[in-house]
């Protein structure tokens, strides 16, 4: 028992069923009406501004920001219920998703009372859309060796250097930027960095897109060539950048969207072979049954979360074990499809965008190797 | 009378009462006594054998404490606990490689007698079901029982006996473990004898027996988790500890990924079960996901573990097997792995695109409440 | 006539000459010439993009070097080689994810009008087997023919009819790679206008395609082999290159691993075809051990490449998914991997204990002598 | 192309299939009267001394020995596939195992004539029975750390140390031991290895069994207590222990054992298949096309044998894939299996005891692990 590195399963009160059959039942309207199409990995690929909004007006947005900043005051639960209706009906909600999840919580634990003021309503409305900027060119799981730099200036820093993968930079308002505002010091990798607020539409900020390998565009390269940062928009203390993009891991990794990309696809699956369009198989079961049981656990870690239980490997153990699930969910459902004897187009295109998307699963937030070493390392193995 | 009515009540940890239903840990004072019982039982036993017999003495412990009939009605001479309580004690006991029948005994035996409204002598019970021909196979304890509890369906109705051990034929077997799995042969008049009880029952006896070896067999790996910690970092290869090495890394985390992923689903459908007496219409799904899991997180497991405690971890004197074994054991009882699955394909295709995701949520493939239309 | 006739001698490297029966490589100059071709043709294109268009340009160089028509007998033109050189040509061909219909052109549609006796004016073709009423789905290649080369069952009768694409409605798909595959709808008159073929030229015809599949699959994976080495070597994180760290060694040694099974098993069919000309009776059995294992092989070599490539190989300029993304085509294609496992499942379980060993080791569930009894 | 690791596959000529049938037609008469049982692993746990002299006298022992060395003068492939078919049909093949595939081709490269004529002749007989003394206590995979010591002494050495996990100990004549005939000399781990040719009768030997985990004696523990041995019975070049014991690794590596332990189980299961005592699966499928690609690749290894090329790094994907497919059909084969409805006694004696052997198929000759290490290293990424 000393060595359970989940906290233990809870059971949803009637409250957040009640909740879940509301927004079950909004959604179900939405896709009646024609307002999106069911689709896969919808938190990266399906951008619709209305429909954040929407959402925001709803009050389902900005769950757990308190109601001073515009924000529902609900809880991590709560917030975790509507995140799986939302994900498991693959609606498009990519506009809102780093905001909501990352930034968010980010500006309430690390921002001055101004930047909550100035961007947690609006975050809350689903009406500003934030990205995040980590990762650059040579620094992929290695994030301590991040390139760009912050040089001080009158009144503020001038950053310049190049963050990749950033998603959706090309429709966002704004950025959080990690940089080196201190040389780096070999012995001592993870100081000197440090956050900084970064308006995408500054001069010196030059975005490009990623095109992605089935031909779409979500990722950017973002340049910064000497963009001029205020001192107040700084986040946090200046050199913690590091412990505070670590600190938030918890609530990156160990979300429903780690488990439930394909969600679509298997629903579909499970359609089909109902339907005798696919041939019955026994593995459906077992992909059943693993994310009814990571749907389990990473409820368990929003109750911690909840708690501000300290829930860094336990999310890790939900995402390594979520993201690879859910790529074998397209794998697997492609070993049961023949190609050429009958059109299943909703199938096929689910399961051809699921396979497009599945690489990125393992990789984004943490590869698993790197997750694998955190779990090692949450059981004192390191 | 609900499971829940007799748990005592834990401090909910949210800010928001009303987002949780019942706890789902047992309390910390009995998981601390288990904890230090079962502690003290794996410090005192001998070293492992490949038959594996019955341990008279531990049983004789857990029956002063109660812990033996943890279910049972107080009525009835049990402790009055639930669902809840009895996974902690049949994990812990696990985790002890324990030879004792405390799921056949109490969730299943004294469950059925008292369903049937059969006295309960507490003498030492095994339990089965015999085809209609009164054989029943692979009856684990059988040789130890003072009676079988046999569950029996004949005609359509079925029916439950209480037969003293000297009244039946039993063939001694014994399973992957080294534990007596017996063959036992019924006089079909005993069967006949037995009193009829609702067909529900008959349900309810696989899904609860299946329940009892999930409970098992996640207590088993839990403490191979730690076995297998401790080996990685004292065991020196290449001039330093293998927990150094990224692949033994790997195999721990993977090792220990599962056994949580299989404690998940166990949990969840213990606190089901628990909340609802096993009247909750979604048991056979929670059942079912946690019997898959954790058959699928057995392979993971096993394999890692022997992988990564070498070749000493599969001498009989060193405590792996212990856990290993009855792991695999348990694995195929009440119900293959492939059946479990073929039972969650069967769920999840009736339930279909619009209802796979109310079947993940709350067992049942058809909404409680349909949406406003 | 058997393609093991066409093939040139190769030095037995053996000391015990009798052993071994028909070499299994191709002729070391044609694979040294087509290395440096398709090395060409992978230094000189363009980056790669979503929507994948037959190469002409490619495709005249190959027909001007006679290996378009490889496999086609001399008297029609073609240049008489055997499967064997063949699967080179189609696995280095895929290794650099040449846009070219070598596989529809000469392997299928080549043959069928051969087998059919129809004239072959050396245009290109696709081929395809269109349903009763006359339409068939994904038809690589097929809005790039000059005619289509349909196989047909009419009424208990397999049909071969070249159906000029002029003559037939198509709707433009694309496949997950990216590249043409269309639908394809016949007038049934032109198909009913069909030369009839012998029976056995239906089921030799999704053999054929299987296992030309399965030469493309296994020709890509050894290409992605040398790009995730590579990768590996060049990529510094944490101050060194990954290939040093033990995770990504043993990502490595996987996908190497997996392609070196899909390998051997592919070559044995295709050693099989070449000897008999697909005559032999253990071909369905050789066909769907390399479908199987090339399947599942795929699974691990794509997984694992992307894994260890990282984000930047899901990116649309990587070299990365021409590969990865035609193998997931090609393992739908000829029968779901599903379909050759329960294929492969209904061959052994035919056999039986006694002659599954003699099922492996000669395609055929039963021995073509009984041992003396 | 540069990067296959396996020689391409062959095929066999007719006089192969022949040799094939007359061992089959000789086996399965002997199962028919009953001299064996059909088992799993039986290259390690069936010990019949009777059995493996028939097979001498049969010819089917000693193949790669010259015949001026009692042997059959005949190739590896043919060698390959007298070995398969007595693997396939589970026979008793334990008490000359180590000798025909290593003790053999060892002393045909390092021995002396007089050694070659001391022990081929009987090995060839199937009457000279030899085990391997290289692990130690503590040296596990890392075998340069073995500790047993040999001292010079008049007229030979004295060896002191314990080996362990040797098979069959208890029922050998001789063992070769891999002992430190000089200091360790940390810098040089590997030098200073000798390998000698130890009389398991003489004076100073003890030995102890190890119990498996099902209750089974098939490994000892042999404590040298300064055994003497005489100058002859050093095997090769003094100091050249660690290339000799490394050298012969293509030859331990490839074979059909690697691949073929629960083959008798595969077997078992196709059967119960076909007569709906499991369910029909197509993960059977699965199972036999890899089992039936490992035959092709190990045959293929053997090629290369034959025609002396250097097959570590084949060998080691062999035993790779081999040992886990062998004991992934004992998992898969257990996921089918229900208790308590049906006793299918020969289907489940060969499960279980697949399931208690599997753990050492990955672990012995090697770890899954360290192979993982030799095909990395055979790739040049070490």
């Amino acid at each position: 028992m000393d060595h359970r590195l989940v906290p233990p399963v809870a059971t949803e009160g009637p409250a957040l069923a009640e909740l879940r059959l509301e927004v079950r039942a909004f959604l179900a309207e939405q896709v009646a009406a024609g307002v999106f199409v069911p689709h896969v990995d919808t938190w990266l690929t399906r951008w619709d501004r209305d429909f954040t909004r929407e959402l925001g007006r709803r009050g389902w947005l900005g769950m757990v920001i308190p109601t001073e900043y515009g924000g529902q005051g609900r809880s991590y639960v709560e917030r975790f219920v509507v995140t799986e209706e939302l994900l498991v009906v693959g609606a498009p909600v990519a506009a809102h998703w780093v905001a909501e999840r990352q930034i968010g919580p980010s500006l309430l634990r690390y921002g001055t009372e101004e930047q909550k003021q100035a961007f947690l309503p609006g975050i809350s409305r689903g009406e500003v859309v934030f990205g995040i900027g980590m990762s650059e060119p040579d620094s992929g799981s290695d994030l301590a060796s991040v390139r760009t730099r912050a040089e001080r200036v009158e009144g503020g820093w001038r950053l310049t250097g190049t963050k990749v993968w950033t998603s959706g930079a090309h429709e966002a308002d704004a950025f959080f930027a990690l940089a080196r505002s201190a040389p780096l010091d070999p012995a001592h990798r993870h100081d000197g960095l440090s956050q900084f607020i970064v308006d995408l539409r500054a001069p010196g900020v030059t975005i490009r897109p990623i095109i992605s390998m089935g031909g779409d565009h979500h990722f950017n390269e973002v340049h910064l060539d000497g963009v001029f940062i205020p001192d107040d928009r700084v986040l946090g203390e200046l050199g913690d950048g590091w412990s505070q993009v670590t600190s938030e891991l918890g609530f990156e990794r160990s979300g429903p969207e780690r488990v439930l990309s394909t969600f679509q696809l298997l629903a579909a699956a499970a359609q089909a072979m109902g339907d005798a369009r696919l041939p019955t198989d026994p593995g459906l079961g077992r992909h059943v049954a693993r994310v009814a049981a990571l749907h389990q656990m990473s409820f368990a870690v929003s109750t911690a979360l909840e708690a501000h239980e300290n829930a860094d490997t336990a999310a890790a153990v939900v995402k390594l074990l979520g993201t690879t699930e859910e790529g074998d969910i397209a794998d697997y459902v492609d070993t049961l499809t023949a190609s050429g004897w009958a059109l299943d187009d909703d199938l096929s295109q689910l399961l051809h965008a699921a396979i497009l998307q599945r690489p990125g699963f393992t990789l984004r937030g943490g590869t698993n190797e790197v997750l694998r070493g955190v779990v090692a390392r949450g059981l004192g193995m390191r | 009378m609900t499971d829940q009515s007799r748990r005592p009540d834990h401090p909910d940890h949210l800010d928001h009462p009303g987002h949780l239903a019942a706890p789902t840990t047992a309390d910390p004072d009995l998981v601390d006594l288990l904890t230090g019982l079962f502690a003290d039982h794996r410090a005192s036993r001998p070293t492992p054998t490949a038959v594996v017999d019955l341990d008279r003495a531990l049983w004789g412990r857990l029956e002063e404490l109660g812990l033996t009939r943890l279910t049972g009605s107080e009525a009835s001479g049990g402790s009055g606990a639930g669902w809840v309580e009895a996974a902690a004690l049949l994990g812990l006991a696990a985790g002890a490689a324990a030879p004792v029948p405390l799921a056949e005994h109490d969730l299943l035996g004294g469950w059925l007698l008292e369903a049937a409204g059969l006295p309960n002598d507490g003498g030492l019970r095994a339990v089965c079901r015999p085809d209609p021909s009164g054989v029943a196979l692979n009856v684990t304890w059988a040789r130890d029982a003072s009676s079988i509890v046999a569950l029996w369906e004949d005609r359509d109705e079925w029916r439950v006996a209480d037969v003293p051990v000297g009244r039946v034929g039993l063939e001694e077997r014994r399973n992957l473990a080294g534990e007596p799995s017996d063959t036992v042969e019924f006089d079909l008049a005993d069967l006949e004898a037995g009193v009829v009880v609702d067909h529900a029952i008959g349900e309810q006896f696989h899904l609860r027996g299946a329940l009892a070896r999930c409970a098992q067999v996640v207590g088993a790996m839990e403490r191979i988790v730690e076995i297998t910690l401790t080996h990685a970092n004292d065991r020196v290869q290449f001039g330093r500890p293998i927990a150094r090495f990224q692949a033994v890394q790997h195999l721990v985390a993977d090792i220990a990924a599962e056994t949580a992923l299989a404690r998940a689903a166990t949990d969840a459908a213990v606190a089901r079960a628990a909340a609802s007496d096993w009247q909750d219409g979604g048991m056979l799904f929670a059942v079912a996901v946690a019997k898959s899991c954790v058959g699928h997180s057995a392979s993971v497991v096993v394999r890692g573990a022997h992988q990564v405690l070498g070749a000493i971890g599969t001498t009989l004197e060193h405590e792996l097997h212990t856990l290993t074994k009855p792991i695999l054991a348990r694995r195929t009882e009440f119900g293959s792995l492939h059946e479990w699955d073929e039972t969650l394909t069967a769920l999840a295709t009736s339930a279909g695109h619009d209802r796979l995701w109310n079947l993940m949520t709350t067992g049942r493939a058809t909404s409680r409440r349909r949406p406003a239309e």
